[in-house]
């Protein structure tokens, strides 16, 4: 049995890099960010290592950890982490999100870069602490601190809609998050009314609302999925997202893209299906519905978009949607599919636009409106690129693959026509991943490619570890895909 | 006529309070403000000795003791800024201090 | 032995990926001689593990072995496990077998292109997943292959990506195949639902109820649809047939495009369960059949031709499936791998003769330039008219035969086939009257270098030729069960009217096209179906997109926008109230106070409090 | 009429009308005088209400030391000339301001009333205060002993006080008229 100690300890270690990145010289910043992300990685690994390489749920199950600190008892706030099957890997998409985000080169490191890489071990910590926290209002403090940092990141080196995107971004953030709260006092007064304590603990609401009327849950249920779904996002909720992704420097997109919205996806698994079963399952049939529509939406936005971030954009919340189809489908089976997938689509996403970049900042721009044909000249980047679309279409073999037909074979077994419907958009994710892959990579070099892009350098040696590591998850996910469902 | 009674001077607090209160609110010299703020306080003074005369308890006199040390300070610190404005404004009037709008 | 058959490509693929990756970065070139010899070698080897493997199957059985467990979830659980019985056997040793010899032609064929080393990866690669396919015992290890092959058929078809043209060519057929796959996938969840298992061995003894048995058989058969080209996803292959000659060979030939036949003949027990589904798929091969050979008659390009044929002689195989002749269509399979593979080298080595002149009215007379390719071409030509003794005889006379007497044949069925088969006699022939007869209608120079190919080219050319022409003495080479016969119309009958027909589409053919001095027809789209299907698909899916954008743009940003304008509105109505004077804010506290005292004070009365 | 009663009415109409001459009157210094006339109303109900301590206190401090401060600084600042400040602000203003006021004015007046029926929680009545030694001495007695902390912590609080104040008096101003 693991001591609580690990818990503290992977909540303040992204701290203590953050107070280290204060005396670390300007220049030396990326080399710092990139060396302690990854060491924070490995240690993330290391303390995590009981459940994430154990051979079955059954055997991680002896090293969950559940701890609760008291805080106000009287108010009965207290401070609640639990490490499973579900954070345990959260932990680990985060640590490595921060990573390939620091592994980007760009303006951020010329302008202002101890900021840039205080605000990254911030964003770490935030999320270490929302994935872990089992106590309501602690949850709701790390996922608002969240937003801290990623306001920075637009705001500081965004593009050039900075101001419109980030009030965006607040918007929904905050929209969500304020019913959200909501739904969380909703939920501690019925708590209060049926034991008469204040408590804010999920084990403690689990207890009362399992008792309650489930006419009585459907606001705060509503409340709770509305924050998530503009989280992750789900159409129709997703309006905010396209602006802020574009906006955002390419840190700001992969972590947003990678793991923000997986804290939506751990939001739903740690207290949506748990608190409300009853309520979810009443409205199962439209959950799913929306799940699926996201899917072929987003895909369709997809097939007409004309820059490369825009599609990745949309390409993210069609793939969410898989996710959640997987979710709603309300099983534990679905959940741990769910779960699979969403590793998959962090690594995935994490890796396209951090190779988009790498285009970017080679061509100067994205979009798709023509072949440009770089693949002559950079043939490792694209190879990394087809790897990763291959990986995005979610061929068998990889990671994707079986997350996606383990989502759609549990939803199936919920709703045959959503499913159905959902897999139209893996056709559509074949039309415009391959259109995307076309219209960067194939085609006549001469046609549209600036010429001076065939005299900069392929990818550099770390960049090529980097993709090397983020492909290598994704090919042994799709060996052995039961690494990553512990739930 | 009745007797005097404690709770008779809750009310004549009230009305000193009040009084206080609309100075605050209406006078813009801000020397007259601040002496409408020791009125307040005053008031509430009056309000914890008789509440302390009608509890039987000494609690209401011990923090009248503070509360009049803090209005010492208060007005000591609320002179010096009303001066420091006086200097750069040359007024001692409310409405000049607007820097926060907009 | 099986595993190792499996790994050899993959070793393969890996080694030439690297190196050639490697290389690219560094400005290097792979030679192509080696990294073909590491293909091909691999290749052997992987053919030499499918003999053995053959040779150990015990008669009436098959051989499993587990590699690892894929993954589990709940009741699921996927093992990743290779099974090779008589069937998969035979798949692997046409893979293996025809796999090598179109290594090794590739060698030479390929010796001037710079991405040789990529080129020989890919075909690799394509070989291990294909191997996957046959060999796999679950379905999700079946459809690993699946798309594994559609991949390498895509980076294939595209190989020479410069041209936009062999670029789309590829995504096409990937996305075509997608809509596949969907079946496929949706398929097995049927599959899933009813069986409790994703196993084959499982699956093939399942018992559908009716409904749920058609709409299986029917998915799958869209998925077969997908992968071999049959109505209505056929379009791709002609297309497809942008890739390198060798590769259209064997994957757009001999094998990938028969995995569909090869999935029909691996869950025939469940196929066979649904009537209407059978007949399904008889009418759809039939008919596939007949309209490819009516297009293959109006094509010019000697790759388009064939291209169209293989997708009419698809229709025969699924044709024969459909009427539940699963054994012959097997067959099929095998002997249309040699002899079409065979025609598509031949043609392979007739374009690089000519430097990459495709257009068959531009040739003729070649005869006497390349007498090996010619010969062997012959064995080719012969093979799919069906004239006996060569191999398409066998296998085609018995798909006509169980297409009339199986109790889910039927009349019209043989008939279509019978018109298919007169129209593919004339379409072959006029390819090989306007290739290697009459005088030559390319430029002088050109014919005056064309010679014939190297040893590496000839020697496949050679085997497959013999094969071609011996293959179909080996009879039918599954023993899959026979269905009912309904009829009892003699196999000699079917054997003189097959040949008859296919004597008859030739001299058609010879009449018109032997005069030597063929006057160019125009390649004509018959059908338009690839117009249509661009109009009515490609339109469609751009129309529903651009409707998204402007739901996306009019709805969802409009209402993005309009909270924004609410948040403003309300934002400046409350401006209104910050007059930025301490008192005035002092006034609103009092009376923001005044009212929350008074509201509580009301509480307090209600509750008697006061 | 007895004595407490009379001393009540007395000192509670001066403080009234004291406190809105305070706020009413155009010159400080008659405001201010006024303020010194509240305060000694205040000490006056204080003993009635038998707070001794308290009522020297509020005659020492505020009679003493913070209406010196105040006057001084009226003096210092040469504001001993009527304003207008009260007419500058607007009749709408002025009439919800006193309206507003009158309301909470009837509330809290409504509020302290219910106090009229409260039980005393303490045990320290005027008998026992008496044989305590009186009022200042129980007082003293707490103040030194419980409160003793709170009581130190007032140091605190005026030692903050009289930096704050001895650096805003000391800061040289921006305006090139230099100190007053």
């Amino acid at each position: 049995m693991e001591t609580s100690s690990s818990l503290s300890f992977l909540l303040t270690v992204p701290l203590l890099a953050l107070l280290i990145s204060w005396v670390i010289p300007k220049a030396l910043q990326r080399l710092y960010a990139i060396f302690g992300s990854a060491m924070i990685l490995a240690l993330t690994v290391y303390e995590t290592s009981g459940i994430i390489f154990s051979v079955s749920t059954e055997a991680a199950k002896a090293f969950f950890v559940d701890q609760r600190l008291e805080w106000v008892p009287e108010l009965g706030l207290s401070a609640g982490f639990r490490l499973d099957g579900y954070s345990a890997w959260f932990l680990v998409l985060s640590a490595l999100t921060t990573l390939v985000a620091f592994c980007v080169r760009g303006v951020w490191y010329r302008k202002q870069p101890r900021l840039f890489v205080s605000m990254g071990f911030f964003l770490l910590f935030a999320l270490n602490s929302a994935f872990l926290a089992t106590d309501l209002i602690t949850f709701y403090l790390s996922y608002e601190a969240v937003f801290i940092p990623m306001i920075f990141m637009v705001g500081i080196w965004g593009e050039n809609q900075k101001a419109s995107s980030v009030f965006r971004f607040f918007l929904m953030s905050f929209a969500g998050s304020i019913l959200m709260l909501v739904s969380m006092f909703w939920l501690m007064s019925l708590h209060h009314g049926a034991t008469g304590q204040w408590s804010s603990h999920l084990s403690d609401i689990l207890g009362s609302v399992s008792s309650a009327q489930a006419g009585d849950l459907v606001w705060p249920c509503a409340g709770f999925f509305l924050a998530f779904a503009l989280k992750v996002p789900l159409v129709p909720f997703h309006g905010w997202l396209k602006d802020v992704y574009v906006n955002a420097p390419m840190p700001g997109t992969i972590w947003m893209s990678a793991i923000l919205s997986k804290l939506g996806v751990a939001g739903i698994i740690r207290f949506v299906i748990p608190l409300f079963p009853a309520v979810l399952r009443e409205y199962q049939g439209i959950l799913l519905a929306l799940s699926a529509l996201s899917v072929v939406y987003a895909a369709l936005l997809a097939v007409r978009s004309d820059q490369g971030k825009t599609l990745l954009a949309y390409s993210s919340i069609s793939h969410l949607g898989f996710v959640m189809l997987g979710l709603f489908s309300l099983s534990q089976e679905g959940v741990n599919a769910a779960m699979l997938l969403s590793v998959g689509h962090a690594v995935t996403s994490g890796l396209l636009f951090f190779l988009l970049h790498q285009v970017e900042e080679r061509t100067g721009d994205t979009s798709l409106n023509e072949s440009k044909g770089l693949a002559s000249s950079f043939p490792v980047l694209f190879t990394g690129i087809f790897l990763a679309v291959l990986a995005s279409v979610s061929l068998p073999g990889t990671l994707n693959f079986g997350g996606e037909f383990l989502v759609l074979l549990n939803a199936y077994r919920a709703s045959a026509l959503c499913t159905i419907l959902a897999g139209a958009g893996v056709v559509l994710g074949a039309v415009y991943m391959l259109r995307f892959f076309q219209r960067l990579g194939l085609g006549s070099p001469g046609s549209a490619g600036p010429v001076e892009a065939a005299l900069k350098k392929d990818l550099s040696m770390t960049d090529i570890l980097m993709v090397a590591l983020l492909v290598g998850i994704v090919i042994y996910g799709g060996i052995n895909p039961g690494i990553f469902m512990k739930g | 006529m009745t007797a005097f009674e404690p709770w008779m001077l809750l009310v004549v607090s009230v009305l000193v309070f009040c009084v206080g209160l609309l100075g605050l609110i209406l006078r813009k010299n801000l020397l007259v403000m601040l002496m409408s703020i020791e009125l307040m306080l005053n008031a509430v003074n009056l309000c914890f000795v008789t509440f302390s005369k009608m509890h039987h308890l000494l609690d209401g006199h011990l923090t009248v003791l503070f509360v009049m040390t803090v209005a010492a300070a208060e007005s000591a610190v609320g002179l010096g800024l009303v001066i420091a404005m006086f200097r750069n404004l040359r007024s001692v009037d409310s409405d000049q201090i607007q820097l926060l709008r907009d | 032995m099986i595993t190792s058959m499996i790994l050899f490509p993959l070793v393969g693929f890996v080694i030439n990926g690297l190196w050639s990756l490697g290389s690219a970065r560094s400005g290097r070139r792979v030679p192509p001689s080696v990294s073909g010899a590491i293909a091909t070698l691999a290749m052997a080897a992987a053919f030499v593990s499918a003999l053995v493997a053959r040779s150990q199957l015990p008669s009436d059985g098959a051989i499993e072995v587990e590699c690892f467990r894929w993954f589990t979830l709940g009741t699921l659980a996927v093992d990743f496990k290779l099974r090779l019985d008589a069937l998969s056997s035979l798949f692997t040793l046409v893979i293996t077998g025809v796999g090598t010899l179109i290594h090794l032609y590739s060698i030479s064929y390929m010796s001037e292109d710079e991405g040789a080393g990529k080129y020989f990866a890919y075909l690799n690669l394509f070989c291990f997943m294909m191997l996957n396919l046959v060999l796999g015992s679950t379905l999700p290890q079946v459809f690993l292959g699946w798309e594994g092959v559609g991949l390498a058929s895509y980076l294939l078809i595209g190989f020479w990506y410069r041209e936009e043209a062999n670029v789309s060519a590829g995504q096409k057929a990937f996305v075509m195949n997608r809509i596949g796959d969907l079946g496929f996938l949706i398929a097995m969840f049927i599959g899933f639902k009813y069986s409790g298992s994703l196993d084959l061995a499982v699956i093939e003894k399942a018992v559908l109820p009716g409904a749920v048995a058609t709409s299986f058989v029917l998915l799958v058969f869209l998925a077969c649809t997908g992968k071999s080209a049959q109505i209505p996803l056929f379009t791709w292959l002609p297309d497809a047939m942008a890739g390198p000659t060798p590769v259209s060979a064997l994957i757009h030939a001999a094998t990938m495009v028969t995995s569909g036949v090869y999935l029909l003949a691996r869950l025939s027990p469940v196929i066979s369960q649904s009537a209407s589904g059978m007949m399904v798929i008889a009418g759809v091969g039939a008919i596939t059949a007949l309209i490819t050979a009516v297009i293959a008659c109006f094509q010019r390009d000697i790759k388009k031709v064939l291209a169209y044929s293989t997708v009419s002689q698809l229709g025969f195989m699924f044709a024969a499936c459909g009427v539940g002749a699963f054994g012959a269509g097997v067959f099929h399979v095998m002997t249309h791998a040699f002899f079409k593979a065979l025609l598509f080298l031949g043609a392979g080595s007739v374009i690089h003769a000519l430097h990459g002149e495709q257009d068959v009215f531009k040739m003729g007379g070649l005869k006497s330039k390349l007498p090996v390719t010619f010969w062997t071409f012959t064995a080719g030509w012969a093979a799919i008219l069906g004239l006996p003794p060569f191999s398409g005889f066998f296998s085609k006379d018995e798909i006509l035969h169980q297409a009339l007497v199986s109790r889910s044949g039927s009349g019209w069925v043989f008939g279509i086939l019978l018109i298919a088969a007169v129209l593919t006699a004339f379409y072959m022939t006029r390819l090989y009257l306007l290739v290697f007869f009459g005088s030559p209608r390319m430029e002088k120079s050109k014919f005056d270098h064309a010679h014939e190919s190297p040893a590496p080219m000839a020697l496949p050319l050679v085997l497959l030729g013999a094969l071609s022409l011996a293959g179909g003495f080996a009879g039918e080479p599954v023993h899959l069960p026979h269905p009912e016969a309904a009829l009892s119309t003699p196999a000699w009958v079917i054997m003189i009217v097959s040949v008859v027909v296919a004597v008859l589409g030739a001299t058609i053919a010879y009449r018109r096209y032997a005069g030597g001095s063929a006057s160019a027809e125009p390649a004509t789209d018959v059908f338009r179906i690839d117009a249509i299907y661009s109009r009515v698909f490609g339109g469609g899916l751009r129309a529903t997109a651009s409707a998204t954008g402007w739901i996306e743009e009019r709805v969802v940003q409009g209402l993005i926008r309009m909270v924004a304008a609410l948040t403003d509105l309300s934002g400046n109505m409350i401006r209104v109230l910050q007059v930025g004077s301490a008192q005035a804010y002092l006034l609103m506290m009092v009376i923001a106070l005044v009212v929350m005292v008074l509201y509580f004070l009301k509480g307090m009365v209600q509750y008697g409090n006061l | 009429m007895d004595f407490p009663l009379l001393a009540f009415s007395v000192f509670s109409t001066i403080a009234i009308l004291g406190s809105l001459l305070v706020i009413l009157k155009k010159n400080p210094v008659s405001s201010a005088f006024a303020l010194v006339l509240v305060f000694f109303a205040f000490a006056g109900l204080y003993a009635l209400l038998g707070a001794h301590l308290v009522a020297a206190l509020q005659i020492l401090v505020y009679a003493g030391a913070i209406m010196v401060l105040f006057v001084f600084v009226i003096m210092l600042l040469n504001q001993d000339e009527p304003t207008h400040d009260l007419e500058a602000t607007g009749m709408i203003y002025r009439g919800v301001a006193v309206l507003a006021v009158a309301a909470l004015s009837a509330v809290l007046i409504r509020a302290v009333l219910s106090s009229k029926s409260m039980t005393p929680t303490g045990t320290l009545t005027d008998e026992k205060i008496a044989s305590l030694g009186g009022n200042m001495k129980a007082i003293s007695e707490q103040l030194f002993t419980d409160r003793i902390f709170h009581f130190e912590l007032t140091s605190f609080l005026l030692l903050g006080a009289i930096v704050a104040t001895v650096t805003l008096a000391k800061r040289k101003g921006h305006s090139e008229e230099g100190g007053v």
